[in-house]
């Protein structure tokens, strides 16, 4: 059974590009064009031609040219990879009245050309493919572009540097946009950080304008202890249900005065903002200057929600804010695009033993250093060790925990390196400790990052090039007793060495969020097997995923510095600006479709399809697909068992054509036509 | 010397992954033999055994399949489908004759254009040794042939 | 040397072919019957599950399907070692019982009848129902069909479909029965004995009453002294389902009686090179060409050979008729093959009181019809009698049921020696020197052949070989009521 | 025409069982409309009429055939021609004739294979190897002949050109009473002919859409032997009970008979509309569902089905793409 013919006969064009020598040199292109006129003549090929370059205007007006005197009705162009020029010739057919869907591509440089050394093979291998092309072509159907309406708001997940970077854009270009964030208050991790690479600028004295920008900007709804619970629709139409939960504070009456925390009784350690550092209260903001200001009652440790008595901060409140039922809510909103921007978590030194994380007192991670060394941090920015008062007299700092080693993750964090080197300076400036810098390689690429570097050596900080293999207090030689003694192979002089410090930073390596699978579900984009969200393309889509309509932007996409997430964040900003510009916005249209009366109901593609797309009308017994949220891979096409789904663009028709195509003409017998066997 | 046999190989590519490791293959002037024939679909997921089994009738020597890697795909998840309807048409194929090493699934990202030719080269070398299939033939010779009934009425009886 | 060809014996068998090899004086020199066509269920069925040959064999006839069916499920059994419940037994013989009262039914009165009842000499286009309906009632034709259509409903509410029933697996059926259906058998049933006495009662008024019709039956044409071959329960009565097979030699001594597995000791099948069918015998006595006698191996397996081959009937009624059976015809064994058709009607009598008697178990209700097999799967032979000989299916499984060797000895094959003979005697007897060759001796031929009713379909797990019927009912002012045809 | 201005009708069994004549009586009181409507011109289970008779008449003088059966020797072939030839509508009636049904099983073994299976059995006396010969020269020197056995089992369609074809083993007699009545209707103008090649007398879905178990969205982890299920749910989908049921790539048009006595569907209607190769929709519709990623669980889940080519091409392997196994037409 093969696919079945076309009723009236097509006109067909067939061009063979030489691409100057890069295919005419191996494939003999005269030959492959006569060839096709000729043995392909029944099947409808009315023209045939070779040129030098088919994608020059030149070339393109020759098909223009064919279809509107010749009255083409098909066209095949065997030239690079349609991944190249596919736009551009379905763009002279649609120019000369033709479909653009009704032009095929056949790849005869990449795929034979251009890895062929035997001429004759080559030229044979081009002629089969032309046939496959003109063969599918014959059943290509023209095809609509599909047009969805964008609804101009839009959503923000992650209320990082990159998200906000985002939401200014957008809001500030006057579009609406819901940023909702996980924690009371946006920020970030930057949020915590004192100075930021390689300029040394505070942290904070950057960022914390961003915020309150966010806070003011009109256009900007900030939903801030609140996370994404449920996302429908498909780009220009999504529906997000965001829960809400409960603060305990009543926004509308908070001035953000702060008696409430400071006389709420329960003081607890904040291992989230100050890393365990620090203290916060019952009732708190992460930091002084939070965005929103509202506070957030924490009923883990809040006295009242323990045991039901206290309620201090109620009493004191001048405003009557504090509202002890208050619930979580659930607010539904409509949104055209959706920017992912849930940035990364980091690495629990914990899971390597050896390093002594949670056993040695003076270990320290990069957070907890971030944070010790931040004017208004749990130390004042002052740089002591776990007692609190003394000053190290020598610190050490580790590359590469839990990055570039095959046991945890193999990716490189990217920022360590650099912000190593800011620890290795800050400590310098603050202390008059001896500084050991333990790496495996110095990475220091971008704008004034390695003169960063040369500037931290002089400051006569010692770098050691080797992986660290032991942190113990386990004294062996005079002058250990009391340190912390780093063991490690200096790999520029191949010796062991061991280094007695007073305190040892890790700097610990950048972690997708644990429940970026989850999220990446719930969005319907996927992570790659680390755990961080892809992009639609590494080079040339950086912050757009296969799902249309839902961009990422900073960390979520993999580890990265701050320049290059906000960077990220305004590209994004800009393909969502770029979405709303348009109104409607064009889709490719490689669909799915199911033919309802062929559907028997039996489910089987019910839970193939990723994007939930295909949904089951349980009172017709039948199954639908979304053609908006259809991203056109085709496994439902292939799976259904009563051949009811058909996938445009790639029809069975189209396909087994092709396969025939392939294989109608043998080499054996010169790439002339294999005779169908008769009946008897 | 008798001349070798030149299988010939339909591959069918995921637009996202293996084809574009052939064009990276292409672009890098890597050299496979060109017993190859490649189909670009959106996805390994659109893989229908129906294609393999066409392209197999039609006279085809082997089948190469390609897609992402396990936990790269595109559309999440779709290779795993393919997967596994490649191991079950394995199953099924040497129940009409035809060595399960006809067909082969190899997983190929965009980036690996290298693997993708050294992949093609071995996969020709081992059809190469497996030998001709030749369906065409059989569907000539079931198609009616006179001949056919002949042959066998002069073969079957004792 | 002249020949006559019957090519193909249409309204005997699809596609059989007759070579009549007459000698110079033109008398008979010889006889081949042939069968051309042979679909090879022995070989295909290897490699597939056990559990699925009741589904399967069904397709070697779809004629009696039933009897394929049954013989596979019970040959599953074996193979699994394991035992099914009574309720699926039982279950599975009361569809039996109902796929006979059918096939008997429809055999009467579609083709023996007309010969009798009309006589054999009375002109073709009168020698068919509608004959038999003039002469003896319009009503008649109702109650065939009526009883046809009973025997059905039957099948196909325990087996699932009209045609290639499909509720049978090792160790059991797939679906039970509930009261309501169960008293619709039971009514059916008990429509059936009255029918099958009814019918009795018209065989020996129109034939048993006419003495040139007993000439007939009693004549030397239409007879011929083989073994015969019959299962039987414990009582050595007949039964259909379920029992060993009893063989019994041209005097009706027995010569023994075989379990399913020991078959292979008592028949074997020769190979001739003019024929796509195998010609079977009995092991024990050996072949000796296709002759008579106690030394020739060649068997019969028919209702005749059922009887012949049993001690009585297991149900009352069926058992008077049995006795007066033998007693008009002159004891046993009976070996003129007209008298298959009076045996075919006491065996249609026995199915629907068997009917009555599994409609009204206390057990046919029950939920328990299935036992799981536990045991590895083997080997094992699974025997019925089908309507036109016994019928055999012998499997061999790996350890997963799947089979490695199948063997089928088909209900007709049984039979395809003897009609081989009796056509032979018949042209003998009725080609003498040239006598011209007419219909006449074609209805000879015929009746010789259909007191088998054979049917090729099973014979060679290849070709339909059912007899023809055209059944036409008129009410008093000639219009027709309705039209039925039947092949079996 | 014939004389009595009726048009004619034919119907005949190349290698059948006879369930598809058994299936047409089955429609009891329809037949009259057929007696009613058509001169019974050849019907050789029903009435007399040589092939001679047939041969001489006049090309397209019956105006329908049907046709049951599939071409397992020359015989078939022939008559396949012949019918062609003289009929005006030639149907491929049931499984057979259009998709090869259960003989056609046979084109998993080669010719020589079925001769040496069947005439040496374990209950056949055949020391000599004997096999049937196609000519025989019989001792009174006479030749007689059988028909010459093809190589594989082939369907009407791979034969001669089919105008309907009308699937099922068999045609369920209400389907065969519908498509009867719609004839006759065409035949006095009332009612027009599905397009040329159409399959008639079935659904235009699968079985599943006939089928009143209860389906959920499938997830298969395990395929059980129907024979080794303790108690089958009598209203949940088969395949979700990890029971290999056909149902969803089998055309319905039988009202899913066998789901409903808690057997599963084999697939005797065929595939459905437009699908070139009815086992590659169940493998694909399958493997999609089978619920893990990891190979060696899938292939311990497939071990569940130990016989893929059997049940997934059990009625229509001589009209699969493939059409038979290597060693049908190597002849060994």
């Amino acid at each position: 059974m093969s696919a079945a013919p076309k009723s009236e006969k097509e006109r067909v064009g067939v061009y063979v590009c030489h691409c100057g020598t890069n295919i005419a040199g191996i494939v003999d292109v005269e030959d492959v064009a006569l060839w096709a006129k000729k043995e392909l003549g029944d099947d409808g090929v009315v023209i045939s031609r070779d040129y030098k370059f088919m994608c020059s205007s030149l070339g393109q007006e020759l098909i223009e040219h064919d279809i509107e005197i010749e009255g083409l009705t098909r066209v095949v162009v065997a030239a690079c990879s349609p991944h190249l020029h596919e736009a551009t010739f379905r763009g002279a057919c649609d120019r000369a009245g033709l479909n653009p869907y009704l032009c095929e591509m056949v790849s005869i440089r990449e795929q034979v050309s251009w890895v062929t050394t035997d001429k004759v093979k080559a030229t044979a291998k081009a002629k089969a493919m032309v046939a496959s092309g003109v063969e599918r072509v014959i059943h290509n159907e023209p095809l609509d572009r599909m047009y969805v309406p964008v609804h101009p708001d839009t959503l923000v997940v992650g209320g990082g540097i990159a998200g906000i970077q985002a939401t200014l854009e957008i809001s500030n270009s006057g579009n609406k946009v819901y940023l909702v964030e996980r924690e009371p208050s946006i920020g970030g991790h930057m949020a915590q950080f004192d100075k930021t690479f390689p300029t040394l600028d505070c942290a904070a004295c950057i960022l914390t304008p961003r915020m309150v920008d966010v806070g003011n900007q009109p256009n900007v709804e900030l939903y801030t202890w609140s996370e994404v619970e449920r996302v429908d629709g498909y780009v220009g139409n999504f529906t997000v249900t965001i829960r809400k939960k409960a603060r305990y504070i009543v926004e509308a009456d908070c001035t953000g005065c702060g008696i409430c925390w400071e006389k709420c009784p329960k003081k607890v350690i904040d291992d989230v903002f100050e890393a365990g550092l620090g203290y916060r209260k019952a009732v708190y903001t992460p930091f002084a200057q939070a965005v929103p200001k509202y506070p957030v009652i924490d009923t883990e440790t809040c006295i009242y929600f323990q045991n039901g008595k206290c309620r201090a901060c109620e009493k004191f409140c001048p405003t009557d804010a504090i509202d002890f039922n208050q619930e979580d809510e659930f607010i539904t909103v409509t949104v055209g695009n959706i920017i992912l921007a849930t940035g990364y978590d980091t690495f629990d030194a914990r899971r390597i033993p050896q390093y002594g994380y949670g056993r040695l007192a003076n270990v320290f991670t990069s957070i907890e250093f971030e944070r010790m060394c931040n004017a208004a941090g749990p130390t004042d920015g002052e740089i002591v060790m776990r007692d609190g008062v003394t000053k190290p007299k020598s610190v050490g700092i580790v590359h590469c925990v839990g990055s570039r080693d095959n046991r945890y993750n193999s990716y490189c964090s990217v920022i360590c390196c650099m912000s190593s080197l800011k620890f290795a300076h800050v400590v310098k400036e603050r202390t008059d400790a001896e500084v050991y810098e333990f790496y495996i390689d110095m990475r220091t690429a971008y704008k004034d990052y390695d003169e960063f570097y040369q500037r931290v050596l002089e400051e006569g900080t010692h770098f050691i090039r080797g992986k660290v293999a032991e942190i113990t207090d386990a004294a062996r030689q005079p002058g250990e007793e009391g340190k912390l003694i780093i063991q490690a192979e200096d790999t520029l002089i191949s010796r062991q060495r061991r280094i007695p410090v007073d305190m040892v930073i890790l700097s610990t390596a950048l972690e997708p969020r644990p429940d970026s699978k989850e999220v990446g579900h719930k969005f319907g984009i996927s992570c790659s097997a680390n755990g961080w969200f892809i992009e639609k393309h590494p080079k040339l889509d950086p912050v757009a995923t296969m799902t249309e309509g839902i961009f990422i932007a900073g960390a979520v996409q993999g580890p990265k510095d701050i320049p290059t997430s906000v960077a990220q964040g305004a590209a994004a900003a800009a393909r969502v600006l770029c979405h709303i510009g348009q109104e409607q916005i064009e889709l490719e249209p490689v669909r799915a479709s199911v033919n309802a009366d062929k559907c028997s109901g039996c489910r089987i593609c019910n839970d193939l399809c990723p994007f939930n797309a295909i949904l089951f009308h349980e009172d017709l017994m039948v199954t639908e697909i979304n053609q908006a949220l259809c991203q056109g891979c085709g496994t439902c096409v292939a799976a259904c068992p009563a051949g009811a789904i058909t996938g445009s663009g790639f029809t069975n028709n189209q396909i087994m054509a092709q396969i025939e195509g392939m294989l109608m003409f043998s080499e054996s017998n010169g790439m002339t036509r294999v005779a169908e066997p008769v009946a008897a | 010397m008798t001349e070798q046999f030149e299988p010939i190989i339909i591959g069918f590519t995921c637009n996202w992954c293996s084809y574009r490791a052939a064009d990276l293959a292409g672009t890098a002037r890597l050299k496979y033999p060109p017993n190859i024939r490649l189909i670009r679909m959106m996805c390994s997921g659109r893989m229908d055994p129906t294609f393999i089994l066409k392209a197999l009738s039609e006279g085809a020597d082997g089948i190469l399949l390609t897609g992402c890697h396990p936990g790269e795909c595109h559309y999440l998840e779709q290779n795993y489908k393919a997967l596994r309807r490649y191991l079950m048409l394995r199953r099924t194929l040497p129940q009409f004759g035809i060595e399960a090493k006809r067909v082969k699934l190899v997983w190929a990202s965009a980036a690996e254009g290298v693997r993708l030719a050294r992949e093609i080269t071995t996969f020709v070398e081992e059809i190469r040794a497996l030998g001709p299939l030749n369906w065409k033939d059989s569907r000539a010779y079931n198609n009616g042939y006179g001949v056919a009934e002949v042959e066998v009425s002069t073969e079957v009886p004792a | 040397m002249e020949r006559i060809t019957i090519d193909p014996i249409t309204r005997l068998e699809g596609h059989g072919k007759i070579e009549i090899l007459l000698d110079e004086d033109g008398n008979v020199a010889n006889t081949y019957f042939q069968i051309p066509e042979l679909r090879g269920f022995e070989r295909f069925c290897v490699g597939r599950p056990v559990e699925e040959m009741p589904l399967l064999t069904n397709r070697i006839c779809g004629v009696c399907p039933e009897a394929h069916h049954m013989a596979a499920a019970k040959a599953g059994d074996a193979v699994y070692g394991v035992d099914p419940p009574p309720t699926a037994k039982k279950l599975r013989e009361l569809l039996y019982m109902g796929f006979y009262f059918t096939d008997h039914t429809t055999h009467f009165y579609a083709l023996g009848g007309p010969d009798f009842v009309m006589g054999p000499d009375a002109p073709v286009a009168e020698r068919n129902i509608l004959g038999v309906i003039h002469k003896v009632g319009l009503e008649i034709g109702g109650k065939v069909i009526q009883a046809r259509k009973y025997g059905h409903t039957i099948v196909e509410m325990l087996g699932g479909r009209k045609v290639h029933p499909c509720t049978s697996i090792p160790g059991g059926v797939t679906k039970g029965l509930n009261e309501e259906e169960r008293q619709k058998i039971e009514d059916m049933g008990r429509w059936g004995i009255d029918f099958a006495q009814f019918s009795l009662q018209l065989f020996s008024d129109l034939v048993l009453g006419n003495q040139t019709y007993v000439d007939l039956i009693l004549g030397d044409i239409y007879t011929h002294r083989t073994h015969y071959m019959g299962m039987v329960d414990e009582n050595n009565h007949v039964n259909f389902y379920d029992g060993l097979v009893s063989v019994v030699d041209p005097d009706g001594k027995r010569l023994g009686k075989y379990a399913p597995h020991e078959y292979t000791d008592w028949v074997a099948e020769r190979v001739e090179p003019w024929t796509y069918l195998k010609f079977p015998y009995l092991k024990k006595v050996g072949w000796k060409g296709f002759v008579d006698g106690n030394d020739s191996g060649v068997y019969m397996a028919t209702p005749l050979s059922r009887l012949n081959a049993a001690d009585g009937m297991a149900t009352p009624l069926a058992q008077e008729h049995y006795e007066k059976f033998y007693e008009t015809l002159g004891g046993k064994p009976v070996h003129q093959r007209l008298a298959t058709h009076w045996a075919r009607l006491i065996e249609l009598l026995y199915s629907a009181e068997r009917l009555v008697e599994l409609a009204t178990d206390p057990e046919i209700t029950s939920p328990k019809f299935h036992t799981v097999p536990t045991k590895t799967p083997t080997e094992g032979v699974g025997i019925v009698e089908a309507p036109r000989g016994t019928l055999t299916h012998h499997y061999w499984t790996d350890e997963r049921g799947l089979l490695t060797k199948v063997n089928l000895i088909v209900g007709t094959t049984n039979n395809y020696a003897p009609i081989s003979m009796s056509i032979n005697k018949a042209a003998k007897s009725l080609i003498k020197n040239g006598t011209v060759v007419n219909e006449g001796l074609l209805n000879m031929v015929e009746m010789a052949f259909r007191a088998y009713d054979p049917c090729f379909g099973c014979a060679t797990h290849s070709l339909p070989g059912q007899m023809p019927l055209e059944l036409t009912i008129r009410d008093a002012d000639g219009n027709e009521v309705d039209v039925l045809r039947q092949f079996c | 025409m014939s004389d009595n201005g009726k048009p004619k009708f034919a119907m005949y069994w190349a290698s059948s069982c006879g369930g598809c004549e058994i299936a047409v009586l089955n429609i009891s009181e329809k037949i009259l409309d057929v007696d009613a409507a058509f001169d019974v011109a050849f019907w050789p289970v029903a009435m007399d009429a040589k092939y001679k008779d047939v041969e001489a008449m006049p090309d397209k003088s019956i105006t329908l055939t049907l046709f049951n059966g599939g071409i397992r020797n020359e015989e078939n072939a022939y008559l396949a021609k012949l019918l062609r030839q003289k009929s005006v509508f030639l149907v491929a009636f049931g499984s057979c004739s259009s998709e090869g049904c259960i003989p056609g099983l046979a084109n998993f073994s080669s010719g020589k294979d079925l001769f040496d299976t069947v005439y040496d059995t374990i209950s056949t006396d055949n020391p000599e190897g004997i096999r049937p010969q196609y000519n025989w020269t019989t001792p009174e020197g006479l030749d007689i002949h059988i028909p010459v056995f093809s190589p594989t089992v082939r369907t009407l369609d791979q034969i001669v050109d089919v105008d309907y074809i009308m699937p099922g083993c068999p045609p369920e007699s209400h389907q065969i009473a519908a498509v009867v009545e719609l004839v006759i209707k065409a035949l006095n103008g009332e009612a027009e002919l599905p397009p040329k090649g159409s399959v008639i007398g079935a659904g235009g879905s699968t079985v599943c859409d006939d089928c009143p178990r209860e389906r959920n969205i499938k997830k298969i982890t395990k395929f059980v032997r129907i024979h080794q299920v303790e108690n089958i749910d009598p209203d949940l989908c088969l395949l979700e009970q990890g029971i290999l049921c056909n149902g969803p790539a089998t055309r319905n048009g039988c009202g899913a008979l066998c789901p409903q006595v808690n057997a599963a569907c084999i697939g005797c209607y065929g595939p459905a509309a437009d699908v070139a190769d009815y086992g590659a929709r169940m493998i694909t519709a399958l493997a999609s569902v089978i619920d893990s990623r990891d190979p060696e669980e899938i292939e311990s889940i497939l071990d569940g089905i130990p016989d893929p080519g059997g049940s997934f091409y059990r009625f229509n392997l001589a009209h699969s793409l493939l059409h038979a196994a290597k060693s049908a037409w190597v002849g060994d």
